[in-house]
């Protein structure tokens, strides 16, 4: 059982927490955008294997935010509220 | 096709609910006025007198008006009397929403009030503070602070059932361990 | 009588509590203190079960965990299959069973297999029953698998407990080392945690000599005891720490013995000791998987704490200098020892009363069904009725091992010890390599030094001290007879050789095609023997051929206590209505739908259920109908930016709607499926209600939340989620209006003030209440909001009102039909998660929106624009027939061959109409009204025609009626 | 040459104790160029081996394997065969596989005990009957195997479930598939190596991929821990880890990685004869020839690489198997593991062409790769072959997220997601 440390809470049980995708996905916004940046978007992911930048959600609060951490040694290594604001 | 009111257990009356097993005692808190405020917090603390700090999870909830904090911008404001305030948007930056229905109290006291918590929660309640009072309890959202000497949990109405089922079990578990 | 229960002695048995328990049927006589296995010994019982391909005779082998031979089921309400004799406390009445034999363990019916092991090697079953096909053979090959019997007429006693439990220190181990560390880190004014697998603190002190600090072992265990109780440390006695988890959760499971299930504990300590001791293991030679053949340990184990003497004619054969303790302890209480040390060099001094026999080693034990006697390497022979054996210590490393730790290869010790440090784990004790208790000592210093200064003393070993002093001892390829090295899996040493003649030579290869280490004990005899065989085979080092991973549990743990409380009504929560009291005492009938418990419908059970179900929705149509709606969602959207916001979360433009109405709209996801319908209420220029289907609350409210958290910015727009702070009570039908003119709801409900798709704040009883003129039902409705816990009053007013118009309460299965009627779609039934807002006929948006939306750009896909999408149509059936099934494909001929062209998604019969309905997705459904298609369910086909989805009131006039 | 497997030379080698056996797959030194290589020991690379050189008479090739053979998924799954999907696409795939499957044991020589004992997925609620009888209308026009099962069926394949009236989740009925079963998992891999290497593949066990070597804008080869490898025709089936290569390859796929658990209780007598799968509990469950009973559910909730069972995901799924067989609360947990699963949004697989020439992919199987070894294999091996798509990989290529055409099997069951 995993500790994620929401940026708002601090840490937390893993199954409090919802994983929300490869962080600085930007979406592109249209009807008219290329399909490629589109699918891309949509679909395709990182997934690295080692240090991840990854969007989560803290259910609990609701709070989104990034969290950096290490997917195979399962080590935490940061987490940022969106928009830049740091826990107190 | 099986009536399933049969199988579910019937949910009690929270008026009168209790439960008492040695060491442990709970019951439903009634007449709470509750509200969701979101936004300036600040703002709705100045606009409306609720002065005093949120509490977090196991916080320690004083008076007779008190707030929750249950995200960065979010709190849980309760009174026993009623709030006297509109609900909706405030241009002071605020926004306020009335729950006092939606969530279903309960407040839990005892000697093995430590234990029912280590039942109820991977959240160490000895541990540094955490902001928010909701946390995973028993398997579903809820919101947990301190109140004197008990622990409050307010947890969705549809859930309060559950919670209670959940709630007469552990307290038996608990009894029985002691006992042992 | 060769084993035999010694008229004094034994720690842990309590002579004035006698017991008496059944063993295959036997009556076995033992005291309270007592295992199964120590009973078992004392009555001389040696063969106790039979292994699990050869089914050879098989004895007690050890006095732990470790143990791979003895397992017994165990009956009654605690029933357990496959239980460890060794660690399960013997206790009156209990009833067990040797496994894998029939009809018991002295006489095995399938006991000839053993004479047809040569044909049966190592993974013989890839190699035949090929032809003429496999499943002739399995079967019978099915039947001889598993060991022990699951007791099908058991009912469960009761969950588990499940608790959650953060110290700082977590001690897993009471030996020496545990007890030593646990009680320097509660000086250290730490919170110590100290969990054991045995009833009784002390470990290998329980049975080995010792002294420290100048007192008895016994005296200094009860003294650390007693020093943590009052410190008011946690000591969980019959406590496994069977797993290390993720950021260093470790499960326990402990064990109760009053009729409880056994606990699961999580704990989360900030740093971990193991100390977790050694495990003795066999040596090599011909049968010596024979009853009577037990770990040296494992006899002084039997020997001091129950005061069993496991043979008078003892044969003692070792490679180190632990056995010789053993021996000395047998010799003095009456048995005859010859010890056969493999070491002629640095070997201890020979104890009294027993004869050394040096620089030799077992060739073969002989004997049927117990040993009779022992051949050495050198021929010479030697009766015995016994054989102890110790072929050195495997540390029990499998926790650190589960966190990863690396293990580092000790020739000296002959074994694998904890590596590189693991961060927030120590080790110490024998798990470390430890042998003297100077050592065993010094470790726990080690142990607790980063955790700060500590008031105890470091204990001090004032008596013998042990020593090592190994020669390996591994099994060695071209041996001859057959030596076994998994006993509980029949793996020896000719099958590993057979892997590696295979090329089976990887550890994980060896272990998975001969099963070593695969059986309930996981290996932990057998893991080191094997893979040192497979090095010796293919010119390896040990450390080279490696280990296979350490996998939780470390011993099996009971399923109940993973379960927990979670069983029945706790195992998935639904959600209850505000009024599900009041709906009861009416007669309701519940059923479950999107995670709630709701009315079905109101009376009429068994085979009255569809014409209830009828009568609800044709009364519903003809004068006015009562229905709790209140699992709709009510999420408020409120904030300045309120407005973009929902314009951006729906297909439809919603920022154009006046405060005080609502519109229908759809919800997509980013890949333009439809997610969710419902109407959107503007309650004034910054806030809005979305009304989300009842089982999507919990969903959309987290769409909601992150899109306005990652684009909108959080002082934009706030969500609150209100849906169960009101109850929804629903009026529908042409009287609805009149029948609620009749309650003062403080407000004129003249459809000039309060039109279809407005809504109206009125009162009632003192409480404010939020009229929406909204229908799912296609008939003039009034969804009535009003305080949750304020709802009854309203609800038996209303009915008492109704009682005038002949009102219907009606459940959610008529509802299904009205709405059907008006081709009104429930998402998830209708829809699937391919469908697109135009194939339910929304084109609006998605071609005339210039604004963005979720889901836009997929609405543009190659996919999205095809011509043959499956697309809403409603279904008519000929005259007289039944209603079309639900699940039913719609299908067409190809090529000679049927394919679907979509399927049936709701079907009833309708009362008002007096015929059948259907809504269904059907290829290019939308061009094809009227035209006729061939419909097939299991096999059967019918025609059916399609028409447009709405078979009622298709102008709407109801709505105003 | 290797023996041939059979009762007889099982018997003959009884005789001489087993000694005359010959490895059952070779391990040479790698060679320095091949006519392809195939990325990835498990059963999709092996099978991948053994159809090139068997269907298109490509034996000039080499399966590099980072650990051993069969280590991956192949060697952790739950074993499972089945083939009831519902759109056509996925039962052109499966079925393959399924009817592959049926032959295995004689075409390898090699025992895989495909043991069709038939399986269930057991629907909870009326709504879930209904859609139950979509799926299996849509699988018999598609021809498969599969019924429409009653609660009195499932009661006759599954005595022991949880029939009580007050089980959470009970038994309406259930999709049954007669010819599901079970195969032995190891066998398959070994199977296909041993069959492979006898027709000249060299199997390269140890051999990490470091690089790929890209020249002219093709790929040409791979530089591993065991020097350079060249070819023109790299086909990639190493589920798990496939973003890993793709990012080496230089492009992204649409596939998350996590963690699916899967855990045996101790070995017992026979009880459960069939598959039995309850989504209400989350559960899929069969016992296997040894007799344990073999435990999946769903996967963890956090992406990962880490190859490790966690205390959450186990404990919701052991609650769901005690709901759905009460009497298994007498059993003990024995052994639990985890396998890393390639994650697609639509959750079938991709075959195709990769956006690198000459490299070709089989990934993103999600928990599913075991059933689909031999189509995997296969479908594989022709577009190696040939360079191009036959009629049954073509809509499974990477293309279909550009275009929208998805193939979402949890879509079908009315999931909008």
């Amino acid at each position: 059982m995993q500790l994620f440390p929401c940026p708002f809470c601090g840490p937390r049980d893993e199954t409090e927490f919802h994983y929300g995708g490869d962080a600085g996905n930007a979406r592109p916004d249209g009807a008219e955008v290329p399909i490629e940046s589109w699918t891309n978007y949509l679909y395709l992911r990182s997934n690295p294997k080692g240090t991840a930048r990854e969007i989560w959600v803290h259910m609990s609060c609701g709070e989104f935010f990034v969290m950096e951490r290490d997917t195979v040694t399962h080590k935490v290594l940061s987490s940022t509220a969106l928009g830049g604001e740091h826990a107190a | 096709m099986r009536d399933l009111a049969e199988k579910w257990s019937v949910p009690p009356d929270w008026r009168n609910a209790t439960i008492e097993v040695p060491g442990l005692k709970i019951g439903a808190v009634a007449g709470l006025h509750q509200r969701l405020v979101s936004g300036d917090l600040a703002a709705w603390a100045e606009a409306s007198g609720f002065d005093g700090p949120a509490v977090g999870a196991f916080g320690l909830a004083e008076g007779m008006r008190y707030s929750v904090r249950l995200a960065r911008d979010l709190l849980l404001a309760v009174s026993t009397t009623p709030f006297g305030m509109a609900t909706g948007w405030f241009s002071e930056g605020f926004a306020v929403t009335e729950i006092s229905a939606g969530l279903q109290v309960f407040e839990v006291e005892g000697p093995a009030l430590d234990a029912f918590i280590a039942r109820g929660t991977t959240l160490d309640p000895a541990g540094p503070p955490s902001a928010s009072a909701t946390l995973s309890f028993a398997g579903i959202g809820a919101i947990v602070y301190r109140r004197q000497r008990s622990l409050r949990i307010h947890v969705d109405r549809g859930l309060a059932a559950y919670l209670w089922t959940w709630m007469e079990t552990v307290a038996a578990n608990i009894a029985t361990g002691s006992r042992n | 009588m060769s084993a035999a229960r010694l008229a004094t002695g034994g720690s842990a048995i309590d002579r004035s509590r006698p017991i008496r328990f059944s063993f295959d049927g036997a009556s076995v006589d033992g005291f309270a203190g007592d295992t199964i296995a120590s009973a078992l010994l004392a009555n001389d019982i040696a063969v106790v079960g039979r292994s699990f391909k050869y089914h050879r005779p098989r004895g007690i082998w050890g006095a732990g965990v470790e143990e791979p031979n003895a397992l017994v089921d165990i009956g009654g309400p605690q029933a357990s299959p496959n239980t460890r004799a060794t660690t399960e406390p013997a206790r009156d009445g209990l009833v067990a069973k040797s496994v894998n034999a029939m009809p018991n363990a002295l006489s095995d019916r399938n006991a000839f297999l053993d004479r047809f092991a040569r044909f049966i090697p190592a993974a013989f079953y890839y190699k035949t029953f090929m032809w003429p096909d496999w499943h002739m053979f399995e079967p019978r090959i099915r039947a001889m698998a598993g060991l022990g019997k699951v007791d099908t007429d058991w009912t469960s006693p009761g969950t588990a407990d499940q608790v959650n439990h953060h110290c700082d220190v977590l001690v897993v181990g009471a030996g020496p080392a545990g007890l030593a560390t646990a009680r320097m880190a509660a000086g250290a004014g730490l919170s110590v945690t100290l969990v054991d697998d045995q009833r009784e603190p002390g470990g290998s002190l329980g049975h080995r000599a010792g002294e420290i600090d100048g007192k008895p072992v016994a005296m200094w265990i009860e003294e650390t005891v007693a020093v943590l109780t009052a410190g008011g440390h946690l000591i969980l006695p019959s406590t496994t720490a069977f797993g290390i988890y993720d950021h260093d959760l470790v499960g326990l499971n402990q064990r109760h013995f009053d009729g409880r299930r056994d606990t699961l504990w999580r704990v989360r300590p900030r740093h971990i000791v193991l100390a977790t001791g050694a495990i003795e293991r066999p040596l090599p030679f011909a049968n010596n998987d024979l009853p009577g053949v037990l770990s040296a340990d494992a006899a002084l184990a039997y020997l001091r704490r129950h005061a069993v003497l496991v043979g008078r004619r003892v044969v003692v054969a070792t490679n180190n200098d632990s056995a010789y303790e053993v021996a000395a302890a047998l010799a003095e209480a009456g048995a005859d020892v010859t010890l056969v040390d493999i070491r002629r060099d640095g070997i201890p001094e020979t104890p009294a009363k027993v004869r050394l026999v040096k620089g030799r080693a077992l060739a073969a034990a002989m004997g049927r069904l117990r040993v009779e006697g022992v051949t050495l390497d050198d021929g010479t022979r030697l009766d015995a009725d016994c054989v102890l054996v110790s072929g050195g210590w495997t540390p029990t490393i499998h926790l650190f091992g589960q966190a990863k730790g690396k293990l580092a290869w000790s020739g000296a010790r002959a074994a694998f010890l904890p590596g590189d440090p693991v961060d927030g784990i120590s080790v110490a004790g024998a798990a470390a390599g430890s042998v003297s208790l100077s050592e065993v000592f010094a470790d726990a210093r080690t142990a607790v030094a980063p955790l700060g200064p500590t008031t105890a003393a470091l204990p001090r070993s004032t008596g013998p001290e042990a020593t090592g002093g190994i020669v390996a001892a591994w099994p060695v390829p071209g041996s001859k007879g057959r030596i076994w090295i998994d006993y509980q899996n029949d793996v020896t040493v000719k099958d590993v050789e057979l892997a590696a003649r295979e090329n089976f030579v990887s550890v994980e290869h060896l272990k998975r095609y001969t099963t070593l280490g695969m059986a309930t004990d996981q290996g932990k005899t057998s893991n080191l023997p094997g893979l040192a065989l497979m090095a010796g085979i293919t010119g390896r080092t040990v450390p080279e051929v490696g280990t296979t991973t350490y996998r939780p549990p470390f011993t099996p743990v009971p399923l109940a206590s993973f379960a927990g409380a979670r069983v029945g009504e706790l195992m998935a929560p639904v959600r209850r209505l505000p009024l599900e009291s009041v709906h009861r005492e009416s007669g309701a009938i519940f059923q479950e739908y999107g995670g709630w418990l709701r009315p079905a419908h109101y009376g009429g059970r068994g085979a009255d259920t569809d014409r209830a179900i009828q009568d609800e929705a044709l009364r519903a149509r003809r004068s006015v109908a009562l229905f709790d709606g209140s699992t709709l969602g009510k999420i408020e959207v409120i904030g300045p930016k309120a407005a973009a916001f929902v314009d951006f979360l729906y297909y439809n433009t919603m920022s154009t709607l006046k405060p005080g109405r609502c519109r229908y709209g759809f919800m997509l996801s980013e890949n333009g499926v439809v997610f969710d319908d419902g109407v959107l209420v503007r309650l004034d220029e910054h806030r809005f209600v979305v009304s989300c289907s009842s089982s999507h609350v919990a969903a959309v409210h987290a769409r909601l939340e992150e899109w306005r958290q990652d684009r909108f910015g959080r002082d934009a727009v706030y969500i609150h989620n209100a849906t169960s702070d009101m109850a929804t009570l629903t009026v529908s039908g042409p009287n609805a209006r009149k029948l609620l003119e009749t309650i003062d709801l403080g407000r004129s409900l003249d459809d000039a003030d309060l039109p279809h798709m407005a809504i109206g704040h009125g009162s009632y009883g003192g409480d404010a209440v939020r009229i929406a003129r909204v229908s799912f039902t296609g008939d003039r409705s009034y969804e009535i909001s009003i305080p949750a816990d304020r709802a009854e009053p309203l609800w038996a007013h209303l009915r008492q009102a109704g009682q005038a118009f002949d009102a219907v309460v009606i459940g959610l299965e008529a509802l299904m039909i009205l709405r059907a009627e008006k081709g009104f779609i429930v998402i998830g039934k209708d829809t699937d998660g391919t469908t697109l807002p135009h194939d339910l006929g929304s084109e609006g948006p998605r071609t005339k929106r210039q604004t963005e939306y979720v889901g836009r750009r997929s609405l543009f896909t190659e996919e999205a624009s095809r011509g043959d999408r499956l697309q809403l149509v409603g279904l008519t059936v000929p005259s007289g027939e039944a209603p079309l099934p639900t699940g039913a494909h719609g299908i067409k001929r190809e090529s000679g061959r049927l394919h679907s062209q979509g399927f049936v998604t709701s079907s009833y019969r309708s009362p008002t109409l007096g015929r059948p309905i259907a809504l269904a997705l059907i290829e290019r459904g939308a061009a094809r009204h009227g035209e006729t298609i061939e419909v097939q369910h299991l096999g059967k086909v019918r025609t059916a025609t399609i028409a447009a989805p709405c078979a009622f009131d298709p102008a709407g006039d109801r709505l105003h009626a | 040459m290797t023996r041939r497997y059979s009762a007889l030379s099982l018997f003959k080698e009884g005789l001489a104790g087993q000694t005359g056996w010959k490895q059952a797959w070779r391990s040479p030194e790698p060679k320095p160029t091949y006519d392809a290589i195939i990325i990835g020991g498990g059963g999709h690379g092996l099978a991948t081996a053994y159809y090139l050189a068997k269907n298109h008479g490509i034996t000039r090739v080499a399966v590099l394997e980072k650990g051993w053979i069969g280590g991956g998924n192949t060697g952790r799954n739950t074993t499972v065969v089945r083939s009831n999907y519902y759109y056509p696409e996925s039962v052109e795939l499966y079925g393959l596989a399924h009817r592959l499957y049926e032959g295995l044991s004689k075409d390898l020589n090699y025992n895989v005990m495909l043991s069709q004992r038939g399986m269930v997925n057991l629907c909870h609620s009326t709504a879930e009957m209904e859609i139950g009888a979509r799926t299996v209308n849509a699988m018999q026009l598609n021809g498969i195997d599969a019924e429409l099962f009653s609660s009195e069926d499932v009661r006759r394949v599954a005595p022991i479930y949880n029939f009580s009236p007050d089980a959470r989740f009970p038994v309406f009925g259930g999709i049954w598939q007669g010819r599901a079963g079970t195969a032995r998992h190891d066998a398959v891999a070994w199977g296909y190596a041993r069959a492979a290497s006898r027709l000249g593949v060299d199997i390269i066990q140890n051999c990490e991929i470091t690089d790929f070597i890209v020249e002219g804008g093709r790929c040409r080869g791979v530089q591993t821990t065991r020097g350079a490898i060249r070819a023109e025709r790299i086909g990639m089936a190493v589920a798990g880890h496939s973003s890993v290569l793709a990012t080496k390859a230089g492009f992204r796929l649409p596939i998350n990685s996590y963690a699916l658990q899967a855990c045996v209780s101790e070995p017992v007598k026979p009880i459960l004869d069939t598959v039995v799968l309850s989504p209400g509990c989350g559960v899929y469950v069969s016992q296997s020839d040894k007799g344990e009973i073999v435990i999946g559910g769903g996967l963890d909730r956090v992406p990962s690489y880490a190859q490790r069972g966690n205390l959450p995901k186990l404990e919701t799924v052991i609650a769901g198997l005690l709901e759905m067989f009460p009497i298994f609360g007498q059993l003990k947990l024995m052994r639990q593991w985890a396998g890393i699963v390639d994650v697609v949004p639509d959750s079938s697989p991709i075959i195709g062409p990769s956006p690198l020439p000459n490299l070709f992919l089989n990934c993103g199987w999600g928990t599913g790769g075991f059933k689909a070894i031999p189509s995997g294999g296969t479908l594989l091996a022709n577009l190696l072959a040939t360079g191009k798509h036959n009629d049954i990989s073509r809509p499974f290529d990477l293309d279909r997220f550009a275009s929208g055409r998805l193939i979402d099997e949890a879509a079908g069951s009315g999931i909008a997601h």
